[in-house]
């Protein structure tokens, strides 16, 4: 008889522990539309998630102060933390639905993206991907977008320009084979450099989180490379930068996307120098409102922003730009409002959806040159 | 090419040995598998940042975060392990090993609220990153200055623990605290120094690697901690000598084998000598205590 | 009625995921029962969760059958590294456990089947909340049942003392490593459940922080009753969803909340009903809690 | 009829003889005392028959089947009960659970019938804790204290309680380690009783004991150890007279 009654207590305190969690989801406000945006503020990736959480922040000031205009219709933006955890994406999203949300900002990672994206696609409420590099997330369903250029559109004009200035023959990768961001650069530029007639003498690979990178920097100087390919996020790249020095390492350099941070540049100061970087976006481009954007973002959070803030702040003038244009009124409006938003002036420049919903625009190649990108000629 | 990485070997391992050098003393000592002194170790490394920031001079900055990282260590007991101990629920329990996970968490989330989720690195010049040479390997003045610091802990622990009263204390609660109280020693009071010491240690090697790699942040700690525990096996838990040798050794095992294999096993082969250690001998090269019989 | 639809509509994700959680923490609690701590049942899930996906994947099996494969998998893995773990003692246990864990994230980013750190995609999404919670029912009914045969018993014995387990007959190594393939097994079913929930997994599903929450299940509700877990693992899925509005302060709480239960209520929450031990009949032998020695 | 054989038993930690040359018998429904001075290597000796310790030296057979190098739960199968000198009960559990655990292996219920809810599996585990509360009366632990849990047992119960637990096994051999320590003289007598008992249904019992009034009172045989080595066998009459034994335990000075 005890084990029975222990049983009932258990599931009772299971319910009454679900019902307290609804009351948290269901206070809603009824602004004409309701976006709910999904990034990781802590957690391993909170450093990107806070870049987007500020961005987007200051976007929804700006939506309400007018200077990003949405055709007078107001737009409150619910931002949440899902602290790097698929499993908190799922549960924002799915109280989403329930409260009105008319658009999906994020989330974060595209490992995260690829759990959390299909519930979307059920639900019929678009999403809008502002850092999701990897293939296949605009696969999901029809109402799936995202603005972040994936490394297979940037990489083909860094080789190119690396080709043009520095006539580089051969070429070392190193890259964090236990990251998708790092994987996929290490994917990607393996696969175009032969293709641009650039052979591949060494690849090496380490983990997020080391910090000693001495031992596969000496071999790849042992192959002689003409131009070593680093495929690392900002923190495993400075370190990696500040040790091919110590190591005697002087060439010619290139940085996957995870180098397009100013934080690369705090933490290697010199030794960054002369890098160059496929970038969707860097502080220094002269696209529409940027010098604005970089302006505010540093007054209000102290600190420059990078990629992941202006690709959230431009997904925020995209997606306002439909919303003036086509005024939809839910979720499905939304949806075919973003199909037909056309070409869009955003901080990470003109900007329009391909007909795969993925971002149809150039990225830029910039150099690290005494502290800060410059365009690469 | 073989000399440099030599270098890069015994560089690699100096790091290590300063981690585990702390994180040992409370295992040999208390039989506890402390979780946080992870989180002690990037919390000093973040305070002893704050201090050069504000123009204090690197090693003064040193000295200070160390003592505030023994201090830490101190609360750390108090919070999480003495109410443990108080209700007769010993070492290699659950327990301890729960409560070091939570005040971990603590740590961190109090940290990210002060530093924010970014790394970030040193003032340029504040710490002494001249490069240098010898022979064919070259190496920085902060890479120098972990392995030096590094050797004299282990030997002013050693001696410590050998020579001096305090160090017997330590040793006789090791053996065993009902034993160490009815020969007088007030066991409360060795433990708390014992945290202390293993705290400062933990600080200390977390602003020098910090400064070493210029880059604090609050992930420093959980990356190194795993790499920590395959150090304090292969050397032996709860022994210092081992510790220190453990992390040298781990650092040259690590090194050649990304040099003559792959770099992509190179975090595979630590976990796996750990796990043959345990299995054939897993007290270790110096530790005394093989896995205890009951 | 109608506010039962509308309360799953919005939570069906975040039922499935305690059921999935509850299932972790009861392939924990097993080998807690026998008195070890492994710390391998991350791991385990992610190896059936890999060999459940791929064969739903290219073959299109149902559900059951590929969990089932998925979990014989881990089980047979288990077995393999049971074998030496079983018996090395305490924290030398839990250790080698961490290291095999380690080591299994590493070959799943080195291996190319597995799509590496980009992940495995495109999962059927056969999971359904019904199936999570009958699987949940099933195991619940056995460890219920369990502590009536003379296997339950040697388990609480060996949990107790192994040395006076080992004077009655009891083999307290064949205890020990059978739980830990049984451990195995059912950290197999969780992950395979995982994988066909989730449409996408990858390593780092698996990692050693993962481990860290289904300890934390375990502790929380109770180390060593099934009950116990299940409840831990209900409370510590709910907490980031009803704690939602203090943002990123969020895992303050939970440190906190984690602390106050190893410190103030030693036998996990489902403990409490325990408290009284003096002159009171404890509960069944498989109740009594891991710690201490 | 089983007779527990030891044949020139020794055991050596690292060139420390605990144990040399141990030769002696210990019948069924006999008691047998193995008394000698601290350290003499009494307690070594049942760890070596219950496979704690493994002989350097020689032999432990329980008739014709050797003990001695196999592990501890096959002796323990085989019918080789003991009890610590040390108490080593299951903390956390009751006493009755204590002693069905004892029961554990001798116990032919089909393990897989608990999860049909089949009536067999029901009878048997009442059958069971009868066993339990019969055992736990007949050594003597007080009935307000079978549903407590062992580690607040009070100390004389709690030697009872070892007692009961092995005699769940329905030992062919029963080895007692010191069971009367801190006993006062009642509760000695009582176990005296008990310890005769249990020889007369064809046990072979061995008291490890200090108490030599219980000893002389209650065994059947008595050999003494010093130093790891066997002074003298025999009758407790006949051992309480040899020179050796008295010299051994009482120093030279005491010879009558």
């Amino acid at each position: 008889m005890r084990n029975i009654t222990r049983v009932l207590i258990a599931t009772a305190a299971l319910g009454g522990t679900l019902a307290a969690a609804t009351g948290a989801g269901l206070a809603a406000s009824h602004p004409d539309l309701k976006w709910t945006a999904i990034f990781d503020s802590t957690g391993p990736a909170g450093a990107y998630g806070t870049s987007q959480k500020n961005a987007l922040e200051l976007a929804a000031a700006d939506i309400d102060a007018g200077k990003i205009e949405s055709g007078g219709q107001k737009i409150s933006i619910d931002i949440q933390d899902s602290a790097t955890s698929p499993a908190q994406v799922i549960n924002i999203m799915q109280s989403a639905f329930g409260n009105g949300t008319s658009l999906i900002v994020g989330p974060t990672l595209s490992s995260e993206a690829f759990k959390a994206d299909p519930l979307a696609v059920k639900a019929n409420v678009p999403v809008m991907g502002v850092s999701n590099t990897a293939n296949g997330i605009t696969e999901m369903g029809p109402c799936v977008f995202r603005n972040s250029l994936s490394e297979a559109q940037i990489v083909p004009d860094v080789i190119e320009a690396a080709k043009k200035s520095w006539h580089v023959k051969t070429a070392a990768i190193i890259y964090g084979d236990d990251d998708q961001f790092t994987k996929a650069d290490y994917t990607i530029f393996n696969a175009d450099l032969p293709k641009a007639g650039v052979k591949v003498v060494d690849v090496e690979t380490f983990h997020k989180g080391d910090v000693d990178f001495k031992a596969q920097l000496t071999k790849i100087k042992e192959a002689k490379p003409d131009v070593i390919v680093y495929g690392a996020l900002y923190a495993e790249g400075a370190k990696l930068l500040d040790q091919a020095r110590q190591v005697g390492l002087h060439g010619h350099e290139i940085g996957g996307n995870g180098f397009n941070s100013p934080q690369i540049i705090a933490l290697a100061g010199k030794a960054a120098d002369g890098v160059i970087v496929g970038a969707a976006w860097y502080a220094g481009a002269e696209t529409n409102g940027n010098a604005a954007f970089v302006k505010n973002y540093t007054a209000k959070y102290s600190k420059s922003p990078d990629q992941f803030a202006a690709q959230a702040y431009a997904g925020a003038q995209i997606a306002a730009a439909a919303v003036k244009k086509s005024h939809p009124a839910d979720a499905a409006g939304m949806c075919s409002a973003l199909k037909q938003v056309g070409s869009v002036q955003t901080v990470i420049g003109p900007f329009k959806f391909a007909s795969t919903r993925d971002a149809d625009a150039h990225g830029f190649v910039v150099q690290i040159k005494n502290g800060t990108f410059s365009k690469f000629e | 090419m073989f000399d440099q990485q030599l270098a890069n070997g015994i560089f690699l391992g100096a790091v290590y040995a300063l981690f585990a050098v702390g994180y040992t003393l409370i295992f040999g000592v208390l039989d506890i598998l402390n979780l946080a002194h992870s989180a002690i170790f990037m919390a000093s490394s973040f305070v002893a940042l704050a201090l050069v920031r504000h123009g204090v001079p690197f090693w003064a900055a040193f000295l200070a975060a160390t003592m505030f990282g023994g201090a830490l260590s101190v609360v750390l007991d108090r919070v999480a392990f003495a109410p443990l101990r108080a209700r007769g629920v010993g070492g290699g329990a659950l327990g301890p090993l729960i409560s070091s996970i939570a005040f971990g968490i603590i740590v961190v989330s109090v940290m990210r609220g002060i530093f924010g989720p970014d790394e970030i690195g040193y003032p340029s010049g504040s710490v002494p990153t001249a490069n240098l040479h010898l022979g064919h390997a070259s190496f920085t003045a902060m890479d120098l200055s972990v392995l030096l610091v590094s050797l004299v802990m282990m030997i002013l622990l050693s001696l410590l623990l050998k020579a001096t009263p305090l160090g017997r204390a330590i040793r006789a609660v090791a053996e065993n605290t009902k034993a160490a109280s009815l020969l007088g020693i007030n066991v409360e009071h060795t433990i708390g120094l014992t945290f202390l010491i293993a705290g400062a240690l933990g600080a200390a090697a977390g602003i020098l690697i910090g400064a070493q790699f210029n880059a604090v942040g609050i992930l420093m700690g959980q990356r190194i901690e795993l790499k920590g525990l395959a150090v304090i096996i292969l050397g032996g838990m709860g022994s210092i000598p081992g510790a220190v040798l453990g992390g040298f050794l781990l650092g040259l095992l690590e090194v050649f084998s990304v040099a003559y294999l792959s770099s992509s096993y190179r975090d595979a082969i630590a976990f796996a000598v750990m796990f043959l250690i345990l299995i054939v001998r897993p007290s270790g090269l110096l530790g005394k205590r093989a896995g205890r019989t009951a | 009625m109608e506010w039962l639809v509308h309360f799953y509509a919005l939570h069906s994700k975040l039922i499935d995921q305690v059921g999935i959680n509850a299932i972790f923490a009861l392939s924990l609690s097993i080998t807690l029962q026998a008195g070890h701590l492994a710390l391998a049942n991350a791991a385990f899930g992610g190896i059936a969760a890999y060999v459940a996906s791929l064969l739903s994947i290219a073959r299109g099996w149902p559900l059951s059958v590929t969990t089932l494969i998925g979990a014989a998998a881990a089980a047979l893995v288990g077995a393999a590294v049971g074998w030496p773990v079983t018996r090395l003692r305490g924290v030398y246990l839990a250790i080698a456990t961490i290291g095999f864990g380690e080591i299994a994230l590493i070959v799943e980013n080195n291996l190319s089947i597995t799509g590496g750190a980009e992940g495995l995609s495109q999962i059927p999404n056969q999971t359904t909340t019904w199936k999570i919670y009958l699987v949940l029912a099933v195991l619940a009914f056995i460890f219920w049942r369990l502590r009536r045969t003379r296997a339950g018993w040697a388990i609480a014995a060996v949990r107790e003392d192994e040395h006076a387990a080992a004077s009655f007959g009891i083999d307290p190594t064949r205890v020990k490593f059978w739980t830990f393939v049984a451990s195995a097994a059912i950290a197999g079913v969780a992950g395979s459940l995982y994988a066909h929930e989730n449409f996408f997994i990858a390593p780092g599903d698996w990692g050693f922080s993962r481990m860290v929450d289904i300890l934390v299940y375990c502790v929380i509700g109770g180390a060593a009753s099934p009950w116990g877990a299940m409840l831990g693992a209900g409370i510590i899925s709910l907490l980031p969803e009803v704690f939602r509005f203090l943002h990123d302060y969020r895992d303050i709480v939970n440190g906190v909340v984690l602390l106050a239960v190893v410190i103030f209520a030693p036998q996990g929450l489902a403990g409490l009903w325990a408290r009284d031990r003096r002159g009171r009949k404890a509960t069944p032998p498989g109740a009594a809690e891991a710690q201490g020695s | 009829m089983s007779v527990l054989h030891y044949r020139d038993v020794g055991v050596n930690f690292g060139g420390v003889h605990a144990l040399h040359g141990v030769s002696f018998d210990v019948q069924s429904g006999h008691v047998v005392g193995l008394i000698g001075p601290n350290g003499a290597g009494k307690t070594t000796l049942i760890n070596v028959t219950t496979g704690v310790v493994a002989p350097t030296t020689g032999s432990v057979t329980l008739d014709d089947m050797p003990l001695s190098g196999r592990r501890q739960y096959q002796i323990a199968r085989v019918g080789v009960a003991r009890t610590y000198q040390n108490i080593r009960l299951f903390p956390r559990m009751t006493a009755i659970d204590n002693v069905v655990v004892g029961a554990t292996r001798i116990r032919h219920d089909p393990d897989l019938g608990a999860f049909v809810f089949l009536p067999s599996v029901r009878r048997a585990r009442i059958e069971l804790q009868e066993h339990a509360r019969y055992l736990l009366h007949r050594v003597g632990v007080p009935r307000d204290e079978w549903d407590t849990v062992a580690s607040v047992m009070p100390y004389g119960s709690q030697r009872r309680l070892e007692i009961a637990r092995a005699l769940a096994m329905r030992p062919r051999v029963l080895l007692l380690d010191e069971p009367a320590a801190g006993m006062n003289p009642a509760e000695t007598a009582n176990l005296q009783a008990l310890i005769r008992s249990i020889a007369k249904e064809d046990v072979a019992v061995m008291l490890v004991e200090h108490d030599m009034p219980l000893v002389m009172g209650t065994c059947d045989q008595v050999a003494v150890l010093n130093f790891g080595e066997l002074i003298a066998t025999g009758t407790p009459a006949e051992v309480s007279r040899d020179p050796a034994v008295v010299e051994a335990y009482l120093g030279s000075e005491a010879l009558p």
